[in-house]
């Protein structure tokens, strides 16, 4: 990504943002709120179009493809504010999934069940009468039957009962590592961030001020740029 | 087909009028529900004015033009809305100026302009059947009065078909009036009404209606229909089992029109009472139909409505002629006063104003519908029949008189006695 | 941004405010001396549509809450009026010499029903021309608001009380006059000498002003957030302690009064009601003045429907096929000035703030759930 | 017995799932209660039945000693129940200002909110509430253009604004720094002076700041009553809420 | 008080009474029956105008006030059929099919598609877009009736209960029960399409969240122009089937318009099944108020009818559950 500048309407919101994410790297994007950090996510996915700069994906550019080629392309999306499909049974949100992937299949993968078993007893409700924290398991769970490359992740752990953010944690490790999906993930959690993320990216006002792995994310630099 | 007024609305082109041309308003509705019907009108009056600018058809003899000078139309299309008629009537008369106006077809476009051309004293051309019940001295009601379509009607269809009718109408005030009429007239006659049903206006189902039909079994149907319920109810009749040999339809407001609408194999064996049939065999109506189908193409048909329109231009017309002759300004009164008692041979005979009523001597007819979409007349009046604004049956003596041209006054009269069928006397 | 609070506004006069309605004003009053015959009576007409959509705009505009039944409010407001006037024909206009409408008589009533009876007295309709119709849209909203319906239902069922009571007046021919409506109708007098059109000019002109002075300072107050908000999350609001149904049935029921007025004003004018007034047709014809207008705007709406009428007017001059014009102008109006007329104008003359800035949102939608 | 709220074997129901299953509890004065557990364990429900968004099959609720059940929003509301939604509901056509205005205590009627005039005092109370929210610097901004992080603070501000006698707040701190969290948490504390509070949340590090009494509630019932130590040390709990490395950072 | 809708009504419940008695006493079971049976005819034209309304409102939320315009235009692509290539009703479906799809296509492309989340311009643009088309066909077609056949081989009527004189009292025409089987089929068809295939559960995901659905790899506009084509061709089915049994003229999609929005919105648009018991309630309730009353009563109180239930059943007949 390169020289990246978005607005809303008039007001431009993120500033000639570079930065590059190697394949099968965990990467966390840290920063105040109202920084930036959804829109950037956003305008990777092409929800928002660049006024300039580039966007490149697996060496191609995609700065000018529609939102659904670049989902194709496989790059799955994690909002904040979860967006479930409200009406969808939960099953059906799921299989929305095979519209990325690509795949004819009609069967959810049973790994997704072994990361969140707690939506094989929800498979025919719909998917808006969950509560906040069973969507965002389904969202997650959403964007893996994607088979994407790289997963967005918008604060996946906001909403979330401590136990399952461990259990999210865990198993963005092991996609990563058994899938080797990229993950690329936005989060105020801290300590989440550390533990999950080998590089980290700090966002201020519209812009990237500090990089590095997480293990140069010193508290100072926390302090600075988070406040903590 | 369809001449210069679909496209081009508004004032003709002054260029080719010569010099003063006569305004004149045209308002029919020729988009929306009502432009159906009223479209027609507007070609039926487009093809008189275009004889009489150019002296030929029945205005040959006059040469080009009224005494030199040539009708410029004023159109407006009110878009079969009546707060528009209203407004567009307005305007054509003070803004435009027009010396007079031809148009509308329900009565409740006519009522919903009455008071402006009472106000503004100016002069309206009515060319529809209606159901009466109405003497305004700045109309001129060229389409029949009760006494020209019901009163023969009746009669015909107890003798013919039997005693029992079932009266069906769209819901609105004409068809329930003569209706209302009717039934008075089959009661005195010795029959009796085993139905009376309304839909409304713009119905097309009509399943509920037929089914009370087929239950109430009766001689014959009464239909006041109009518009585009018209073609419906037939098609739906005889979808549903019903031939004109079992329960023929007796109808008003059902013409060739329509009759080509729905398709003549619908209508073939069933009954309408009009003044006009394209059938007609006069020399003026060969010349009409012909002319007409010159202008507006060979598939067109001619109906009662559109003979109206066209023959109360020609009135207008020769009122015109009159009042220049004589050297008078054209305005309200001298046309009115020339108005009355016009007389023109029409495509269905002779007519007259009455100079009374100011409603218009017309020939009485039934007509049988055939396969080809045209009627054989089965039944005529000799003579066109004297016009009594009100239903003699149910307003004994009443009629209505203007004692002279611009006494606006009451002029309802009571005369209390039966009021003699009179014809026009040749 | 400055001008965003509406709070601040009601505690400092607005001054350029009025002064800009004092010209606009004097404008009217100058009018009928320089304009023809039909132009008096046709924007007499043109500002009573205005009016009318004005009072929409209070319910749509503001609140949320579309609606093709003004129609319907002004039409009941007319036909109060118009039985008055009907009663009060002299005997020698009645055509039957009694005291019974003429439509009446051929539907077979011989005496006057008794709830059209007390119409003759000038009081009793002047108050049935607005309370019949503001207690109409009372019940209907008491039905509908304290309930669960909600957006887009709750034009459904605009539309569906327009088509039945339409299709009802039609049908009860005895007591409405039918499609014809209330025809022949004497003329509004006062101390018995008749009002001139110019005089009936300036009673519409002060009830416009009136209307629109009225629901400008409503709309100003805390009232007018209150509003506002219920448009965008009727839910949330009440939540902070605001009953929102009551809210709702007073401005509905404020506005169909408003409705009927106009309407009432209308009858002497036009000399005739029918049900044409209360269809969906002309229902929907409201609902785009305001849509062209602006919503929220006040002025926008009752200057739309002014300029619609006059368009059309002329347009009617140009082709018959002028309501294709005018359903091409209103494609183009909603595609490409979606905030309508109003928003053309610059920010400055936007009346005091009374345009609401809708920026839209690209991801607007999806964010209101809970 | 003198609780300020009290929920008495409340069940909730939709369309036959039971979201709720015979739930009590009570508040009392200046007293800050947080609901804890699992997603899906029907917190947010419970809160919902209180103000009178879901409907209650059974049970009671009572405010002040007065019955409130199924009563509707806006008068639980003037009674004096605040509440936050657990996604911000906000006013996005309308200024960060002008939905503090909405919210501010006062009557509410149709003829106060003609007649309302926007005294210097009432001013003072927006800019308050605004200060404590960092939110004057956006004031007169739409709250459409404002992020996520934001419209969180906009609607506690709303609660604020209110000024009511008991606080629900449903996860007050989702998506926010932990310095405001940490913010937020002394906003409550100061409010619990005054006020009852009722907070749900699952960041556990702001449980701890704030809590003086917890209460878990699993499958739409109570599962578990206490102190943070006494929760935090509940197999139960732990098993289907906090989950194990909750223990170890806790510990 | 001077309460003049509530005495009106009360007058009108007071005719309502007048005119129901003496109806009551002459009301012979078996035309009652032949009524109902016949109502299925009016059910059937129902479902038929009401199902494409159930697409673009129901399924894409679309206000859509031109429905009443894609009926016509599928009627005049029958007429067009026949008038010119002598084709056979049955024949022309497919166009008329066809025909009203891609004019809705286009008509997504260039107007639909900048309006989506702003239901109310919407309303706006299809009503603009309802002025134009009959504006449009009536400068092509000119404002007259056109004359549309039905086949032959579809005249007559199915009749039980013959009696000696060979009259049946109760009898349905076979036109109408094609009306019906073609209707029915057209739901089947579309219900498999919606809730049987993955281009129909993209369909309902688009239009519930379409930001998502574009995360998702849908390609949305493409999803859209499809529906709103597929709603469009279905109301041009619809004009096509009841030309023959109806009139076509320009203003003639109006008659149908607020009757289909009644349909869907008494069946409730969540559930396509819904439209069914819509279309059956309103009109077996029609035909029956109608037989023991009159045509323009039975209508006013049908409308009233769905009024109240509108009052009380929001979303109507069939709802799928809703977190608020
Ligand atoms: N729809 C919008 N229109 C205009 N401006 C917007 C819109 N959405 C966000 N913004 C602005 O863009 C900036 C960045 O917002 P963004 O949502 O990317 O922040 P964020 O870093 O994700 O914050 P948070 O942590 O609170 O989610 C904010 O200042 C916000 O005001
Ligand atoms: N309106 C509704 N209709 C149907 N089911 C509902 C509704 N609201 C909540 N539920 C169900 O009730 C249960 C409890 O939901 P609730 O939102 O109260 O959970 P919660 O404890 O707040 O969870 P979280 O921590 O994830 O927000 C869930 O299973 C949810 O699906
Ligand atoms: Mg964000
Ligand atoms: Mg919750």
């Amino acid at each position: 990504m390169r020289d990246l500048t978005v607005g809303y309407g008039q007001t431009p919101v993120l500033f000639d943002i570079s930065l590059a994410v190697n394949r099968g790297e965990i990467v966390c994007l840290l920063g105040r709120n109202g920084v930036g950090k959804t829109t950037l996510l956003r305008s990777i996915i092409g929800l928002n179009q660049p006024t300039k700069g580039s966007i490149s994906f697996g060496g191609q550019d995609i700065t000018k493809a529609p939102t659904y080629k670049r989902a194709r392309q496989g790059i799955a999306y994690i909002p904040q504010g979860r967006e479930i499909i409200p009406y969808l049974s939960v099953l059906d949100n799921l299989k929305m999934g095979f519209a990325a992937s690509g795949k004819k299949g009609n069967r959810i993968p049973s790994e997704i069940f072994d990361f969140f078993p707690m939506l094989s007893d929800h498979l025919s409700r719909q998917g808006g009468l969950l509560s906040g924290g069973q969507q965002q398991q389904l969202a997650i769970a959403r964007g893996l039957m994607c088979n994407p490359q790289i997963m967005l992740l918008d604060e996946p752990t906001e909403g979330i009962q401590p136990s399952i953010v461990q259990e999210i944690e865990d198993t963005l490790k092991r996609i990563n590592e058994e899938k080797g999906i990229t993950v690329m993930v936005v989060e105020q959690k801290i300590e989440f961030a550390r533990k999950l993320a080998q590089k980290f990216f700090i966002m201020e006002k519209g812009a990237i001020v500090e990089r590095g792995s997480t293990e140069q994310l010193t508290n100072d630099l926390l302090h600075r740029y988070l406040a903590v | 087909s369809g001449g210069t007024s679909s496209s081009s609305g508004g004032s003709d082109e002054a260029a080719d009028l010569g010099e003063n041309p006569i305004k004149v308003g045209v308002m029919y509705s020729t988009t929306g529900t009502i432009a159906i019907v009223e479209k027609s009108l507007q070609d039926a009056t487009f093809l008189a004015i275009e004889q009489i600018n150019s002296g030929t058809g029945p205005w040959e003899a006059n040469g080009e033009g009224i005494a030199g000078r040539k009708i410029q139309k004023v159109v407006v299309n009110p878009n079969s809305d009546w707060d528009l008629y209203n407004q567009m009537s307005k305007r054509l008369i003070e803004e435009d100026q027009v010396v007079c106006v031809l148009g509308c077809y329900t009565s409740a476009s006519r009522k919903s302009v009455l008071p402006v051309f009472e106000e503004k004293n100016s002069l309206l051309y009515y060319p529809v059947y209606y159901e009466g019940n109405e003497c305004s001295s700045n109309v001129f009601y060229t389409g029949a009065a009760p006494n020209q379509q019901i009163t023969d009607s009746i009669p015909y269809a107890y003798e013919n078909f039997g005693p029992k009718g079932f009266f069906i109408g769209s819901d609105y005030i004409y068809p329930k009036e003569s209706n209302r009429i009717a039934k008075a007239e089959l009661e005195q006659a010795g029959g009796q009404v085993v139905g009376d049903e309304y839909a409304a206006l713009g119905t097309t189902e009509f399943i509920t209606i037929i089914n009370k039909i087929k239950a109430a079994k009766p001689d014959f149907v009464l239909s006041n229909l109009v518009g585009d319920s018209i073609p419906a109810f037939y098609r739906q009749y005889k979808d549903a089992g019903i031939t004109a040999d079992d329960i023929p339809i007796m109808a008003y407001p059902t013409t060739e029109e329509e009759i080509q609408a729905m398709g003549p194999e619908f209508a073939a064996g069933h009954y309408t009472s009009f003044n006009y049939f394209q059938s007609v065999d006069t020399p003026e109506n060969k010349a009409f139909v012909e002319q007409f189908k010159e202008m507006f193409g060979g598939d067109r048909v001619t109906n009662g409505v559109m003979e109206a329109a066209y023959l109360q231009t020609f009135f207008m017309a020769q009122a015109m002629k009159d009042a220049l002759e004589a050297g008078e300004e054209l305005n309200t009164e001298t046309i009115r006063a020339a108005t009355r008692g016009q007389e023109f041979s029409a495509p269905q005979g002779r007519v007259k104003i009455d100079p009374d009523n100011y409603h218009t001597y017309l020939y009485s007819r039934i007509g049988r519908w055939k396969e080809d979409g045209q009627a054989d007349i089965v039944f005529s009046t000799d003579a066109a029949v004297k016009p009594i604004p009100w239903s003699q049956v149910l307003y004994k003596g009443r009629t209505c008189v203007h004692p002279s041209p611009d006494d606006r006054s009451d002029p309802i009269k009571e005369t209390g006695k039966d009021l003699e069928t009179q014809y026009l006397e040749s | 941004m400055a001008n965003a609070v509406l709070g601040y506004k009601q505690s400092t006069f607005p001054t350029k405010l009025v002064i800009i309605s004092l010209i606009g004003l004097l404008i009217f009053a100058v009018l009928p001396f320089v304009l023809g015959t039909f132009q008096l009576s046709f924007l007499s007409k043109l500002m009573l549509f205005g009016t009318l959509a004005v009072s929409l705009d209070l319910v749509w505009g503001f609140t949320g809450i579309l609606s093709f039944a003004h129609g319907v409010f002004f039409t009941l407001g007319g036909y109060a009026s118009a039985y008055y006037l009907k009663l009060n024909l002299s005997a020698a206009a009645n055509t039957y010499g009694v005291d019974i409408p003429d439509f009446m008589v051929w539907n077979g009533l011989e005496v006057l029903p008794w709830f059209i009876a007390p119409l003759k007295y000038f009081p009793i309709a002047l108050l049935a021309t607005v309370a019949v119709p503001a207690l109409f849209a009372y019940i209907i909203g008491y039905f509908i608001f304290r309930s669960k319906v909600s957006g887009v239902y709750i034009t459904i069922i605009t539309l569906a009380i327009a088509s039945a009571l339409t299709t009802f007046f039609v049908s009860q021919q005895a007591y409405t006059g039918g499609t014809n409506g209330i025809t022949d109708v004497s003329s509004l007098s006062f101390f018995g000498s008749e009002i001139p059109p110019i005089g009936l000019y300036f009673i519409i002109l002060a009830y416009a002003a009136f209307v629109l002075a009225l629901s400008w300072w409503l709309t100003q107050s805390n009232f007018g957030l209150v509003l506002r908000s219920i448009n965008e999350n009727e839910k949330r609001i009440a939540f902070l302690g605001y009953d929102v149904a009551q809210y709702k049935i007073f401005i509905w029921t404020l506005s169909a009064a408003m409705a009927g007025m106009a309407g009432g004003l209308f009858v002497p004018l036009n000399r005739f009601i029918s049900p044409v007034y209360l269809a969906v047709a002309f229902g929907t014809q409201v609902v785009i003045w305001v849509a062209i207008g602006g919503r929220g705007t006040l002025i926008g709406p009752f200057i739309a429907a002014i300029l619609l009428g006059q368009f059309q007017n002329y347009a009617d001059r140009v082709t018959q096929d002028w309501q294709l014009i005018v359903g091409i102008l209103l494609l183009v109006v909603v595609l490409f000035i979606p905030n309508g007329l109003m928003s053309l104008l610059p920010e400055r003359f936007s009346l005091a703030n009374l345009s609401k800035p809708t920026r839209i949102s690209p991801r607007a939608p999806s964010e209101q759930k809970s | 017995m003198d609780a300020v709220l009290s929920v008495k074997d409340l069940n909730v129901v939709f369309s036959g799932f039971k979201a709720l299953k015979g739930v009590n509890l009570e508040v009392y004065d200046n007293e800050i209660v947080t609901i804890i557990g699992p997603n899906g364990a029907g917190k947010s429900t419970l809160l919902d039945a209180i103000v009178g968004k879901s409907p209650v099959a059974s049970g009671h609720v009572f405010y002040q000693g007065k019955e409130i059940t199924n009563r509707s929003p806006h008068q639980v509301a003037r009674m004096g129940v605040g509440r936050k939604f657990q996604n911000p509901n906000v006013y996005n056509q309308l200024t960060v200002f002008d939905n503090i205005l909405l919210a501010l205590k006062g009557s509410h009627g149709i003829l106060a909110s003609i007649t309302a005039k926007l005294t210097k005092a009432k001013k003072g109370r927006i800019y308050d509430v605004l200060e404590r929210t960092t939110l004057l610097d956006q004031a007169f901004e739409q709250v459409d253009s404002l992020s996520h992080g934001q419209k969180q603070w906009v609607e506690i501000g709303m609660v604020l604004a209110q000024d009511p006698s008991i606080v629900l707040l449903d996860e007050p701190t989702a998506g926010m720094t932990a310095k405001e969290t940490r913010m937020t948490g002394e906003i409550i504390k100061s409010i619990a002076q005054t006020h009852s509070v009722v907070v749900i949340e699952h960041d556990m590090e702001f449980v701890k700041q704030i809590a003086e009494r917890i209460v878990v509630l699993h499958q739409g019932s109570v599962l578990a009553e206490g102190s943070v130590e006494e929760v935090q040390s509940n197999r139960e709990v732990i098993e289907v809420y906090l989950g194990r490395e909750a223990i170890s950072t806790a510990a | 008080m001077l309460d003049f809708s509530l005495t009106s009504m009360l007058s009108s419940l007071f005719l309502l009474a007048e005119e129901a008695a003496p109806a009551a006493e002459g009301i012979s079971w078996i035309a009652l029956l032949n009524q109902a049976l016949n109502g299925i005819g009016i059910v059937g034209i129902l479902l038929l105008t009401g199902l494409g309304l159930a697409i673009t409102f129901g399924v894409m939320r679309i206000i859509n006030l031109a429905h009443g315009e894609f009926i016509m235009l599928g009627a005049y692509v029958t007429f067009v059929m026949q008038d010119f290539f002598k084709m056979d009703l049955l024949m022309t479906i497919p166009f008329a099919f066809i025909g009203t799809a891609l004019i809705g296509a286009i008509v997504e492309l260039t107007i639909i598609r900048r309006l989506y989340g702003r239901p109310l311009e919407t309303l706006l643009a299809t009503w603009g877009l309802s002025i134009v088309l009959q504006g449009v066909v009536k400068l092509i077609f000119t404002a007259e009736l056109k004359y549309v056949r039905a086949p032959s081989y579809l005249s007559g009527n199915l009749s039980f209960l013959t009696n000696e004189a060979g009259t049946s009292p109760i009898a349905i025409s076979y036109y109408r029960l094609f009306i019906i089987a073609v209707a029915l089929a057209l739901l089947a068809l579309t219900m498999f399409l919606f809730y049987g295939t993955s281009w129909g559960r993209q369909i309902r995901a688009v239009t519930q969240n379409r930001e998502m659905a574009k995360c998702l790899g849908v390609n949305t506009k493409l999803i859209d122009m499809g529906t709103f084509a597929y709603g469009c061709g279905l109301a041009g089915v619809a004009g096509a089937v009841i030309s023959a049994l109806k009139t076509v003229a320009p203003p003639m999609g109006q008659d149908y318009l607020v009757d289909a929005w009644m349909v869907v919105v008494t069946g409730g648009v969540d559930k396509l099944i819904g439209i069914l018991a819509g279309s059956f309630l309103i009109g077996e309730s029609n035909a029956i108020i109608a037989f023991m009353l009159n045509d323009p009563l039975a209508r006013v109180i049908v409308l009233a009818a769905v009024i109240v239930l509108i009052r009380y059943r929001p979303e109507g007949l069939f709802t799928v559950q809703k977190r608020a």
